[in-house]
């Protein structure tokens, strides 16, 4: 209905493989992300509503940010490579304690040779993306059984890969630079020279990362090494016999997802938790980002927004609308009841829409631009 | 059209015997294929066709025998180095990459002529760009010689079996492969459809000279469609020859008899 | 603004392009998934060269190329670099079979085609026996053509690749061709249009570039058309519509032309490129209007009414709102309303969204399907014309709309209706004669230089507009004299839902009569609705109720006739609703639906002679042939009904 | 120098916790068996089933029923649970995603599993419930060759017993029962399923309620030992490794699976987890599982599988 797209026409291939042929979507893109930059920051400055209080930007958008970076991550691997993961809380851990120890300086004594390997603390953004990077190698280890073993068999594997960590970053002092609590504090947040401290500051931080990473992702999964993912996904053998290497695409497609998933961890060690333990990417976290991947819509970077703003709305509106009513529920009944509702939608989407929500809105859109068409 | 039989011998088939556990899907069978012909491969239901086929390109092992392609001798091989060889295939059920657009499974077949890495296709910038536009440019050449321009960006699961087909025809193409594997390419289609069928593989192999080997069931497309034929019965080679000696080989005649078409 | 002014040659036109809107798009063509696009410049180049090609190859000044196929811009530049050479482009139906392609070749002589593809070629080779002169094929798409001998068929691209590389060889070669373009003439045949043969063998129109340009010249001001517009070319080349709307007002204005991936893309090609200059016949907009319709029946319920109510909301303000009349401020809300929910999002879909002018013409539009286009505020409008004056004669005006008239005169046309009220113009772009045809252009022509059109028209009182009542030949006389039209009241009545097909007798008669078919789909539903049971449709077509509701449409028929002095005399006195459908499978009907009136009339004569001699009903049986191609008689009494004939019906007719 | 008294000590130990995977393992093989899917939620119902006994003999011996017919009526009541939530799980989830991908089925479970957790919870209360079916003192065997003895818990023995049992009666009804046979028949393939000539919602409806029971029965052993807890999931996921290790096609496999997971894992602890820390339980079943997979993708007892075009 909105549409206008008669005389919108491509006149090279360029144009033709663009993310948003339509201009109308580019324009909608266009004040989307003008209000992010922009707007937030704004009415956040001048306390206007919703943004009188930090809650908004801390609590909610904040961990929105990060967890559909997180997400996005979670996606290349399980919804363009049909990799199915339950350890991507270890890679975000993995991201999250090699961003601490390269950001407070890293010392391996080898006391057996007689010298020791020490990094002086590096800055943060620098850390991060080690961070990141550790995650990258720690996916490809643990994606070399996938060139063997196909989905359910590789999903222990993953979860090998998570209880592994989770003890490793519990048990093994080094990482947690030998603190009797177990719990790390990030180091000062210094980017470039300039401190990130405020809830705001750190949002458009966390805001600069989704959007890059966003875009190379997006890029990614439409080119050549996209298309390999998805053969592999839905055929790997005849991808194979196309020509495609198995073993370039799915190692690729670990690297490229752990990282990303390393990043967010990072983040969110860093800019949303500040001090965390190795509790903060148990499995739970795991099946938190892949719920938000089915949810928001496998092979869809637009879905792993989406499905990250659901899973964290949800909860808050469990909350918010019976007190509301006026019949506020015990936080134990909120948990169980999101258990619930989460469950219930992951096999109704499954059964009903297995693209998730991602697929729901391209429906929609399909249909305005045919309005007053039906089909 | 020219006589295929002066063309040298592309690919090189000595004693391959292949058995599962037990079955013996394949006796001591050998054949050649010379450059620029269409080859066809024909025999009753389970006579080992399509494992022939899986022999050729890598997806199965012989026990015994072995493959000269190219001049090249080779051991075992797995199938994407076939792939990397020049030999490209179709499939009897297809075998459609499902959640992707038409446009992109004929791009997948590209991937072995494209070079960049992984960061510059991230950054999808200059040289990237570039290469993509390039292969998009020879996709579409093919989708245009496949008359499938209307479909072009429909996912292939939507679209009816035989553009199904024709899709992963394209697809085989987009590989420029020197030697096509073809099986049963007009399996479920109705005649209006074979005529396509058979005018394409006919236009590929005049206009690009790609040496094809195709397995079919309907005899009268077979016989029109290609320049020498060899069948197999239970896995064993019963006859090798053009279409009109094979026609009269008692032994052909015999191993037909009975078997439903 | 750009117009023809000083220039007699599409080729000076050309050129003046290449200058004056040199980085413009010329062409575009949907080909590989992308609008291929070819700025004037760029146009002017490669016409250059493929014109220096052909040269080369021998095509002379005087020479005729005939061009077989649909749109493509090589075909669009083989055109130009006939010009260029002074050749005579002979464009060909690519439809034609084998044969009329033949006759055409011949009779034209021609001594190159440009071909479109293989098929084209194939029927081209099949019959060069009977083209003596036949020399060289040329080509667009090479597929399929890889085996055949290239003795006698060239790619086009060669050829203009060769022609270029002549032409930087050598730089006398250049100054030769810009030679031809400063040689060429106003008065040289600038093309030669063969009328699609529907009456005897087809004539060869002969153009002038001066009289071309100089119509097309009148036409682009009269609509304003600019170098940013863009046309969809997707009419067949060998129609005087498409080189004049696009070809001709194409190089005067300097706009684009796209032209489609294939037919079969049509749609989603004009979709894509959005036009600004639309035209399609009657019954294009009307197979459009049916998809719509169509399309809308699976919407959910809500969806349907709305898109009804707001249709409703455009009858009844869109065309005054259109031709900026006064309307009530609500009339104005409710439309904006129905801009955003309806029109606007309908127009997109249709790839309508752009269109600044749109025409219709060659047969008489529904005035429904009329109003229907100009109410969701698309400026469509009719013209009046034919080959021989290069398609203007008369054509609408904005602001002056009448689904019932063809408008007035075109610029610089002047029109007369003879005694005989056939419709006679002179006009800028009227035809210098019939090729090879002394004759045939002398019967074309009056001792003053005006050309006949043979169809029959009067102008209306009111507007002023010209009305095509019909083929002049075809126009009767009732036995008092009065004009008596049938088509025109058979189209009258056509209009109407309910009415499928009418065949009126009257000629040389006291009064006008007619036979009736209902609309057995429309009135199945009126039928539904009102619960009027029915066994068949021969049942349904004798019903009473069905006979009050066709007559008050017949009746309609005659109130508006009674407005037009010259055919008041000729209504329509009785009706009778025919108990089977017309068919072609019984000769009733043309294969391409139009009835024979004089077949007819023999096969049911006991019905004429009955509503002639005054009885109220009949008994009549008939062969039919069903489906299956059996034989077999019907038999039914058919009832016949008077209607009210409205006004004065003597004398007046006379006049004319 | 470890004394071989512990060493067996713990090897016994660890072949008697061994078991208690064995008995959730073997719910997953009966699922992945019959119907090809990958049951994630084989914890949730342990945790549901144990809920549900625990609540009701709570209820009903508050209520003054006498031990034993509160037992009784206990376990039938929570086994009618566990009948019910077969129902629903294939009415509702399994049953409209037949002939999906593996995934999918696999990711359903999840789904279903936070369901089932979330719904358990919400009903029957979500703190630590002690449950005392069976003894939990201990044996001291051969006291008389070694130093202190052998340790052995009554309840492991318990276990062992009772998952004898249950494999034992599973073996009877797949061997001996028609539904049985049929299962048998699914798991091959599904067309095969009919012409058995039972419904195969029928046959589903079976496995998840055999699956049910296990779990039922997994949950009186473990509630025992440890109350019960959430955390019981957590074991329960466990049995993952487990059957990759004993192979997912076969009941034994699950058995000797759950027996090497347990006594390795103890072993490991003991003689491994000194010196890195402890806590290797967490995870040395994964891992484990991890080195299996690669050398031998289909288990030590699954059957190989063949990739066709």
């Amino acid at each position: 209905m909105l549409y206008r797209e008669a005389g919108q026409f491509k006149t090279t291939y360029a144009e033709d493989m663009a993310i948003f042929p339509i201009r109308q979507d580019r324009i909608a893109l266009a004040i989307l992300l003008g209000i992010a930059f922009i707007g937030v920051p704004l009415l956040a400055d001048f306390d206007i509503w919703p943004f009188g209080s930090d809650y908004l930007l801390r609590a909610i958008l904040l961990p929105f940010l990060i967890l559909a970076l997180a997400a996005i991550g979670v996606n290349i691997l399980v919804g363009y490579c049909g990799q199915i993961t339950l350890g991507s809380g270890a890679f975000m851990a993995i991201g999250a304690y090699s961003a601490y120890k390269f950001g407070t300086g890293v010392h391996i004594p080898l006391a057996w040779l007689g010298f020791a390997i020490s990094i002086p603390p590096l800055p943060v953004p620098t850390s991060i993306l080690l961070g990141g990077l550790m995650a990258a190698i720690a996916g490809i280890l643990f994606g070399i059984p996938s060139l063997r073993i196909k989905g359910l068999y590789l999903a222990v594997a993953t979860l090998a890969a998570q209880f592994f960590f989770d003890w490793v970053f519990l048990r093994v002092p080094w990482f947690t630079n030998y603190a009797p609590s177990g719990s790390v504090n990030a180091p000062a947040l210094n980017f470039f020279g300039l401190h990130v401290g405020t809830p705001i500051e750190r949002y458009l931080l966390c805001l600069i990362f989704v959007t890059v990473f966003a875009v190379l992702a997006k890029n990614l999964v439409r080119g050549n090494l996209g298309r390999q993912w998805m053969a592999i996904r839905d055929m790997d053998i005849a991808a194979e016999l196309i020509g495609i290497r198995p073993l370039y695409a799915k190692l690729t497609a670990f690297a490229v997802s752990s990282f990303i998933i390393g990043v967010a961890g990072a983040l969110w060690a860093f800019v949303y938790l500040g001090s965390w333990e190795p509790l903060a990417f148990s499995i739970d976290r795991s099946l938190q980002l892949l719920f938000m991947v089915i949810i928001g819509g496998l092979g869809s970077i637009m879905g792993s927004f989406v499905g990250a703003a659901f899973i964290l709305i949800l909860p808050i509106m469990l909350n918010l609308i019976p007190t509301q009513l006026g019949v506020p529920l015990s936080t134990e009944t909120i948990t169980h009841l999101e258990f619930i509702i989460f469950g219930s939608l992951i096999c109704y989407l499954l059964i009903k829409e297995p693209h998730g929500f991602a697929r729901l809105i391209s429906i929609g859109k399909e249909k305005l631009r045919l309005w007053p068409f039906p089909y | 059209m020219r006589m295929p039989d002066t063309g040298e011998i592309l690919l090189q088939v000595e004693g391959v015997s292949l058995a599962f556990g037990g079955v013996k899907a394949l006796r001591n069978v050998s054949f050649d294929i010379r450059k620029g012909e269409i080859r066809a491969i024909i025999g009753p239901n389970g006579a080992g066709k399509t494992s022939m086929l899986n022999v050729i390109n890598g997806f199965y092992h012989p026990n015994h025998g072995a493959i000269t392609f190219k001049g090249r001798t080779r051991a075992e091989m797995q199938p994407f180095e076939a792939a990397r060889g020049g030999i490209a295939r179709t499939f009897q059920n297809v075998a459609l990459f499902k959640g992707m657009s038409a446009l992109d499974n004929i791009m997948a077949g590209r991937t072995l002529k494209m070079r960049r890495g992984l960061l510059w296709q991230m950054l999808r910038y200059g040289p990237a760009l570039a290469e993509e536009i390039e292969h998009r440019h020879r996709v579409e050449e093919i989708i245009d010689f496949l008359e499938i321009d209307a479909i072009r960006k429909v996912p292939v699961a939507r679209l009816p079996y035989g553009l199904q087909k024709r899709v992963e025809l394209g697809r085989a193409l987009a590989m420029e492969p020197d030697l096509l594997l073809l099986d049963e390419p007009m399996a479920g289609m109705n005649l209006e459809e074979k005529e396509d069928m058979s005018r394409f593989i006919i236009d590929v192999n005049l206009h690009y000279g790609t040496t094809i080997a195709l397995i079919e069931h309907d005899m009268a497309v077979v016989m029109d469609l290609s320049h020498r034929v060899v069948v197999l019965d239970h896995g064993v080679k019963i006859a090798d020859g053009t279409p009109d000696e094979v026609k009269k080989n008692q032994g052909v005649i015999d191993a037909y008899l009975g078997v439903a078409h | 603004m750009a117009v023809g002014g000083s220039f007699d040659t599409f080729p000076k036109l050309l050129a003046r392009n290449a200058a004056q809107f040199s980085s413009r798009p010329a062409f575009r063509h949907k080909d590989l998934g992308i609008w291929q696009t070819w700025t004037w410049a760029q146009v002017a180049e490669i016409v250059r060269a493929y014109a220096a090609g052909l040269h080369r190859l021998g095509l002379q000044p005087g020479d005729t190329i005939a061009i077989v196929g649909s749109n493509r811009p090589k075909l669009y530049w083989t055109l130009m670099a006939a010009q260029v050479l002074r050749a005579i482009p002979v464009p060909v139906y690519s439809d034609a079979v084998a044969d009329e392609l033949a006759h055409v070749l011949a009779h034209a002589d021609v001594k190159f085609v440009a071909a479109q593809d293989q098929e084209q070629v194939d029927k081209v080779f099949s019959i060069s026996d009977r083209v003596p002169h036949l020399h060289k094929v040329v080509y667009d798409e090479p597929r399929g053509l890889d085996d055949y001998d290239h003795d006698r068929l060239i790619a086009i691209r060669d050829v203009i690749e060769d022609g270029r590389a002549a032409l930087t060889a050598s730089a006398a070669l250049g100054r030769q061709i810009d030679e031809f373009i400063r040689q060429g003439e106003g008065s040289d045949i600038s093309i030669i249009l063969y009328t699609s043969g529907t009456t005897g063998a087809s004539k060869g129109v002969m153009l002038s570039a001066r009289g071309c340009i100089d119509a097309a010249t009148d036409t682009v001001r009269f609509d304003r058309l600019t170098d940013k517009d863009v046309a969809l070319a997707y009419l067949p080349l060998a129609w005087v519509g498409d080189h004049y709307l696009n070809y001709a007002q194409g190089i005067v204005a300097g706009f684009c032309m796209a032209c489609p991936e294939s037919s079969e893309t049509i749609e989603q090609d004009r979709r894509e490129i959005g036009p600004t200059f639309y035209f399609a016949p009657p019954r294009g907009f009307e197979a459009m209007l049916t998809r719509v319709m169509i399309r809308m029946e699976d919407a959910a319920a809500i969806k349907r009414r709305m898109f009804n109510y707001f249709l409703g909301i455009a009858r009844r303000y869109g065309e005054q709102i259109l031709t900026g009349k006064s309307v009530p401020l609500s009339g104005r809300l409710l439309y904006a309303v129905g801009r955003l929910m309806v029109y606007e999002p309908l127009k997109n879909v249709l790839g309508l969204s752009r269109v600044r002018v749109a025409y219709t013409a060659g047969e008489a539009i529904g005035p429904d399907l009329f109003a229907f286009y100009r109410s969701i505020g698309l400026n469509l409008k009719q013209l009046y014309g034919q080959t021989e004056a290069f398609l203007y004669v008369t054509c609408q005006p904005d602001g002056e709309i009448y689904s019932d008239t063809v408008g007035p005169a075109a610029p610089n046309v002047d029109i007369r209706i003879a005694e005989t009220g056939e419709v006679q113009f002179r006009s800028p772009g009227m035809f210098v004669g019939y090729f090879k045809d002394q004759a045939k252009s002398a019967e074309a022509m009056t001792s003053d230089g005006y050309v006949k059109t043979g169809d029959a028209g009067f102008f209306d009182e009111k507007t002023g507009h010209l009305k095509i009542i019909d083929r002049a030949k075809d126009v009767g006389r009732l036995a008092d004299g009065t004009m008596f039209a049938p088509k025109y009241l058979e189209n009258k009545l056509k209009f109407f839902p309910n009415i499928k097909e009418a065949v009126v007798y009257g000629d040389g008669r006291d009064f006008v009569c007619a036979f009736l078919n209902i609309d057995p789909v429309a009135v199945a539903n009126w039928a539904e609705r009102n619960n009027i049971a029915y066994g068949s449709y021969q049942e349904l077509a004798g019903h009473p109720l069905v006979y009050d509701m066709v007559a008050k449409d017949v009746a309609e028929v005659n109130r508006s006739l009674a407005e037009e002095k010259m055919l008041r005399g000729a209504q329509i006195r009785r009706f009778l609703i025919l108990h089977k459908e017309l068919d072609a499978d019984d000769g009733e009907l043309t294969r391409t639906q139009k009835v024979r009136r004089g077949f007819i009339a023999e096969r049911y004569a006991p019905l004429i002679t009955a509503l002639y001699d005054g009885s109220r009903e009949v008994d009549i049986s008939t062969e039919v042939t069903f489906e299956d191609g059996r034989k077999g008689v019907i038999a039914a009494r058919v009832k016949i009904r008077d209607v009210p004939t409205i006004g004065a019906t003597q004398a007046l007719g006379r006049a004319a | 120098m470890i004394a071989l008294g512990q060493v067996l000590e713990v090897l016994i130990g660890g072949l008697m916790s061994g078991v208690l995977y064995s008995l959730v393992a073997l719910g997953f093989v009966l699922i992945f068996k019959a119907s090809g899917v990958f049951n994630f939620a084989q914890g949730a119902m342990v945790l549901l089933a144990g809920l549900a006994l625990v609540r009701s003999l709570d209820l009903l011996v508050a209520r003054g029923f006498s031990p034993w017919t509160a037992v009784i009526l206990g376990i039938g009541f929570a086994a009618a649970i566990m009948a019910i939530t077969a129902w629903l799980i294939q009415r509702f989830v399994v049953g409209p995603l037949v002939n999906q991908g593996a995934l999918t089925l696999f990711m359903s479970t999840i789904g279903v599993t936070f369901v089932l957790e979330g719904a358990a919870q919400m009903i029957f209360g979500s703190d630590v419930y002690p449950l005392r079916l069976f003894p939990t003192d201990v044996w001291l065997l051969f006291e008389s060759h070694f130093p202190g003895g052998i340790l052995v818990n009554k309840l492991d023995v318990w276990g062992a017993v009772i998952a004898g049992i249950l494999v034992a009666s599973l073996a009877i009804f797949f061997q001996q029962t028609k539904t049985g046979r049929a299962l048998r028949a699914v798991a091959d393939d599904h067309l095969a399923a009919q012409s058995v000539g039972i419904p195969i919602s029928w046959i589903w409806f079976v496995v998840w309620l055999a699956a049910g029971l296990v779990a039922l029965v997994a949950a009186t052993v473990w509630g025992t030992k440890l109350g019960v807890q959430f955390s019981i999931t957590f074991l329960a996921l466990k049995a993952l490794p487990v059957l990759i290790i004993g192979g997912l096609t076969s009941v034994p496999g699950a058995i000797v699976g759950g027996l090497i997971v347990g006594a390795g894992e103890k072993i490991a602890e003991v003689f491994l987890g000194s010196h890195i820390g402890g806590g290797i339980e967490y995870w040395f079943a994964y891992v484990l599982a991890l080195a299996v997979l690669l050398v031998r993708p289909q288990g030590l007892f699954g059957e190989r599988i063949i990739e066709r075009i």
